[in-house]
């Protein structure tokens, strides 16, 4: 039975929260700002009411602390979930995040579990400016026993946010801000979504882009362009950064002659490409046939000032050249960008979106 | 602890200072609909006393911290408020080059350090400020003692870090409370007690005790009082420095108050209900400048059409300050890469 | 509060807890020299009065967590001995599968959640295992009201953290403090005061001020004590689980006391000199183990022969635990790399 | 004017400690133990009473804290230097460190700046176990601002260290536990070392041998007795890991025809080789005639069990073999193998190594 319904991502997070909520009693819903007028962003409107203030709440301001706090509760056998608005502040608990929740099951001889999710939001736009945001999904996904995922598409929210709930192992699970709006089919009668592999959103023959997170999206609209000029370019999200999915973008390149561009919503050197890159060559050498591009951002903190931050943002037009570089068809390079290029300010995913950021 | 009333003058001073933050406050709100303000602006309507009423009492020397809701803190201190509105609007001009916004702001000249917005980020930086000053000061007396013989080592420079309620559930504040208090620090703690953070009431996030008591556990010497009342955090933060100041240690000021608008942008939020009805229009007759400006009045160390032309001058100030600010050139993508490394 | 002694029976309860402690720790001292056992290992001798004081309260619902020196919260828990040992050693046996040595200790059964060797780190777990504990029980009363109409609920489990002086300074301590006393939870914080963090005298690392009046400024009822008089001990714990268990929120004891042995390493050290002279001989004549020993005789609730056969019995039970965990099979590798995720 | 003089790589930490608390007035040497009778493993030996306990000095346990103060110091003007005994414990001062230390420079401008040095020590062995042997240099190190350095060898401790703390910027210095004891060459009369680049440890034509710090001295070991069967290898040690020499590897691979093993002291999840190996064919495409290998740990916490740590860790058996199969002279893997076995228990570097660890 096909049950599809169309929403927003950030929609799809508010049911799939909803649907765990009523399925797992055990489950809670605990961060700043969760029972708040605000609702972080709208994704945990009416659950406090529908749910009670025992499982749905507010916390102090002590991440650490209330990392460790919900751990415990998840040795006791809750499931939390604990929200930060922004990945920036999960830096001040990567003491427990690291040294407790990711080697729990592992140092204790898998006699206990951590069922815990943590959801963070990556900040853009709107001069949220070097300490609101940061891309760490990189750092988080370094670490052996955590599992880290950023779907991009509303549909993936959904069953991740489920799966990840449903999960007895602590999952990062990271949105990027710019999704929250964008709408996607939801079917929920899936089965239980897995915690890995890549998805495939277009399919192409000609070249591989590989993308993370919102950089999906770019990479999309840069598809979408270049096929109307008759390049026909397969894109696929990387929407687990931990375990990734290296099998899928080997199949892929062995079907595009190993042309590949990575896109990711990070830093160069924080860019979980480099590990996708090195694994590919490590264990499917011969199926990179060109040397490969990384589009990512540069090697500094996010300005604040518009005018700059606009420009540390790379996105549909770089992927776009450096597939037309790639495929030797640099005389398009013009009329592509000139196709892509809008007149929105680039701190801003759309006119409509004027904050809360 | 006698209260004595701030001199005439003192309190001129600081319904100045208060009314300069709000009028320049206002002017922010009123143009950041026009979106070229593009970045998150955390007001202090509301609560201008505290800053104004603190650093009445320090010298440029002396040097400030402060967080997400710094421009009261960086006006009162000093800081330059044309490169402040620069930087708002992300110009080169602007205190921290455009790179800042509104939650990094710095003015060296001024003592002002810098203000940033992860919660409980400068506490331990101001702390470790405080501490080189001490580690300076007993160099340069043990430098003189050999020079001078002995002369008395002058006053510490002190630092003051402003923070709110809500940051002091951070661990960080218990961590620096602890050594602050081991090194006897020339330190002055400020918590801006708004009893929100974010939407969030008090209740929601720590029981039903007094902050300050608990920074008085940890030894320091605390003071707490009306954040409203220009006049009384004066006379508290007097106190407050001269002990930090003496070498008495560090000193813990607990403050109530309450912000008017929104926790973040220019707008009143009053209807979305988070706080409990009235509550709002219950401090706003406490407004901080009222009841300075009343005193002021009843006093009769002003009157009105002083303080009519006291706010025409602001304006005037602000609007100047603005044109010049607008005049602001972009920071070029070059120099955007600027600056990673020292 | 009104203290009265422990009933003989649990004078005598204490006393034999304490010397099973002791003689574990010694025989792992003993033989730590044959290299077998290669784990850093932290021992309790000294401190034993504590763990066995409070855990006396405590019943196999209720929770312990404890930290890097917990061979002594384990086994007054009721952990298992000879699987502590097969840990120390590294078998497939060990409490932990041999993964986690000295420093992570787990015994489900007998309510001995864990202990870590990251200072702090355990602190917030068992507050939120206390939470946990706590909605569980609001949950079984709503539901047994609404069948038995408004039946008592029963008196919550309670948790209880073991952790020392130096912890008392990480700030997930004070982020702890707040959140059990917001909650209200049924949560004991232990603090084994031993004056020193490694070798660093607590002058060197906190302000002169007493650790459970900042707890108490917190808002948690609050104790302080001879750690080394097993009856105070036992006597500060009832009242305290008492207290957690019948909702009266999070309680926390100041235990004092002093640890024997090197910091880490089942050696003395005293020759290093980072004690003050006599430091350690003054405390060694104030043994939890020879205090109630006295006490025990001079109120002739026991005598020399009984002690002498409890002894031996605990030697020969320990002797048997090494036989046994020494009879230990080695984890194999394939098993390395299993439970990474569950 | 050369002045080598031989010492122990911990003897190196402390004589650069001692010439730059001399050198440098506002240095400060911060840490829990840094005074105490052991100091540091030795390398804080005798400092307090040279310089003095208001320069030299113990610290509260509270690392995200002591890291802000020591920041908040930096910035009035003074180099503190503060030292962690497992990097394990740095995990807690990450939300300083990356919130504040790296960025402070850029987001203010360039106005101000944080000359710090955080120490830390990589620990192996003895049943350290899950959290207190972590290898978390990649963590650090994609993070911009912060520059990350583990020197191997005694006379790069030495000038590393001097470097990094007359450098202006946040730097991490990590040590791995069993360098300490290794005797090296010291010249202390080498100009101001420069906090980047690899170095060359040995030269050769047949294979490159890229490795981090402590891995280095096992490349040494495996192409020692390499050398003997008469295959030549070139032992780079990739001694900064931000910013990282790619340059160095890429010209050593021009040599030695593209072929590479990466041997890192890290689980391959957090193995700064992708990094090395990903930029390598970025920028340097051609020069990876074969499939390289990377030598890591596996991706699980560290066991304590010294019967199965043994085997977490990989030596110049693993590197010797990797080189054996790449150039095609596996049948003289036995041997090789057999030369370099030694009957050490794994989680001693020596006999007379016994701890504290
Ligand atoms: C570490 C961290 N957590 C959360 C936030 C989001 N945040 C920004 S301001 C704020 C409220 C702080 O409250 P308080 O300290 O009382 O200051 P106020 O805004 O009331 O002046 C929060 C939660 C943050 N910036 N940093
Ligand atoms: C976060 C962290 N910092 C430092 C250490 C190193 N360390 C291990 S035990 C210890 C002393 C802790 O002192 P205290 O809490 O008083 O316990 P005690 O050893 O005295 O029983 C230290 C500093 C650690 N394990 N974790
Ligand atoms: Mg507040
Ligand atoms: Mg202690």
């Amino acid at each position: 039975m096909r049950d599809v319904v169309m929403m927003s991502y950030g929609e799809a997070i508010r049911a799939a929260l909803d649907d765990a909520l009523a399925k797992f009693p055990e489950m809670l819903l605990i961060g700043e700002g969760v029972p708040d007028p605000k609702t972080i962003f709208g994704t945990t409107q009416g659950l406090r009411e529908k749910y009670g203030a025992e499982r749905v709440l507010d916390m102090p301001l002590a991440e650490n602390g209330m990392t460790g706090i919900c751990i415990g509760a998840a040795l006791a056998g809750m499931r939390p979930v604990l929200v930060h608005q922004r990945i920036d502040f999960a830096l001040l608990s990567v003491d427990q995040l690291v040294n407790n929740a990711a080697k729990w099951h592992y140092m204790f001889d898998g006699q206990q579990q951590v069922p815990l999710v943590i959801r963070v939001i990556i900040g853009r736009g709107w001069g949220q400016g070097p300490q609101h945001s940061q891309s760490l999904q990189a750092m988080f996904a370094q670490v052996p026993g955590l599992k880290v995922v950023m779907p991009t598409t509303a549909g993936d929210a959904y069953h991740f946010m489920l799966a990840a709930i449903a999960d007895n192992n602590p999952v990062l699970f990271i949105e990027h801000r710019w999704l929250h709006h964008i709408q996607g089919e939801v079917d929920k009668h899936c089965p239980m979504a897995e915690l890995s592999g890549a998805a495939l959103l277009r399919q192409g023959t000609e070249i591989t882009l590989a993308a993370f997170s919102h950089m999906s999206i770019e990479a999309l609209k840069a598809a979408t362009v270049l096929a109307s000029y008759g390049i026909d370019a397969e894109v696929l999200d990387m929407r687990c950064v931990s375990p990734l999915d290296v099998e899928s973008v080997a199949a892929s390149l062995a079907k595009t002659g190993g042309k590949l561009v990575i896109a990711d919503c990070a830093p160069e050197l924080a860019s979980t490409g480099h590990q996708l890159l090195s694994k590919l060559v490590l264990t499917h050498g011969h199926h990179l046939q060109q040397v490969p591009r990384l589009i990512a951002y540069p090697n500094h903190p996010v300005p604040t000032s518009h005018f700059v931050a606009n420009h540390y943002y790379p996105g549909a037009e770089q992927i776009a050249s450096a597939v037309l570089d790639m495929l030797d068809r640099s005389e398009l390079t013009e009329s592509v960008i000139g196709a892509l290029q809008s007149d929105l300010p680039k701190d801003q995913p759309d006119r409509s979106f004027v904050g809360p950021f | 602890m006698t209260v004595m009333s701030p001199a005439p003058a003192d309190l001129k001073h600081l319904y100045y200072q208060m009314l300069r933050i709000r009028r320049a406050e206002e002017a922010i709100a009123r143009r950041y609909a026009e979106q070229q303000m593009r970045c998150p602006t955390h007001l202090c309507i509301g609560e201008e006393a505290i800053a104004v009423g603190v650093c009445a009492h320090l010298t440029a020397q002396d040097k400030v911290f402060s967080n997400h809701r710094g421009h009261g803190h960086y006006l009162a201190k000093g800081g330059d408020l044309p490169r402040l509105l620069a930087e708002l609007y992300g110009y080169a001009e602007g205190c921290c080059g455009g790179r800042g916004g509104s939650m990094h702001l710095t003015d060296l000249e001024a003592g002002f350090v810098a203000s940033t917005p992860i919660v409980g980020g400068t506490v331990p930086l101001a702390a470790g400020y405080a501490w080189a000053e001490q580690m300076k000061k007993s160099d340069a007396a043990q430098g003189s003692a050999s020079v001078a013989g002995g002369r008395m080592p002058e006053a510490t420079n002190v630092v003051v870090i402003f923070f709110g309620d809500g940051c002091f559930e951070e661990g960080v504040m218990h961590e620096t409370l602890n050594f602050a208090v081991l090194k006897q620090l020339p330190l002055l703690f400020i918590c801006e007690n708004n009893q929100y953070s974010v939407m969030t009431p008090l209740a929601e996030r720590q029981p039903k005790r007094d902050i300050y008591k608990i920074a008085a556990a940890h030894g320091l010497n605390t003071f707490s009082g009306d954040g409203n009342r220009a006049d009384e955090v004066f006379q508290l933060a007097q106190s407050a420095v001269t002990n930090a100041r003496n070498g008495l240690g560090p000193q813990f000021l607990e403050l109530h108050t309450h912000r008017w608008p929104e926790h973040c942008g220019p707008n009143e939020d009053d209807d979305l209900g988070y706080r409990s009805a009235g509550e709002l229009a219950e401090w706003k007759l406490r407004c901080p400048l009222l009841q300075t400006r009343q005193m002021l009045l009843g006093l009769q160390l002003s009157n009105d059409a002083e303080l009519v032309q006291m706010d025409a001058q602001l304006t005037e100030e602000i609007e100047q300050a603005f044109a010049w600010a607008l005049q602001g050139s972009r920071p070029t993508i070059d120099s955007m890469r600027q600056h990673l490394y020292a």
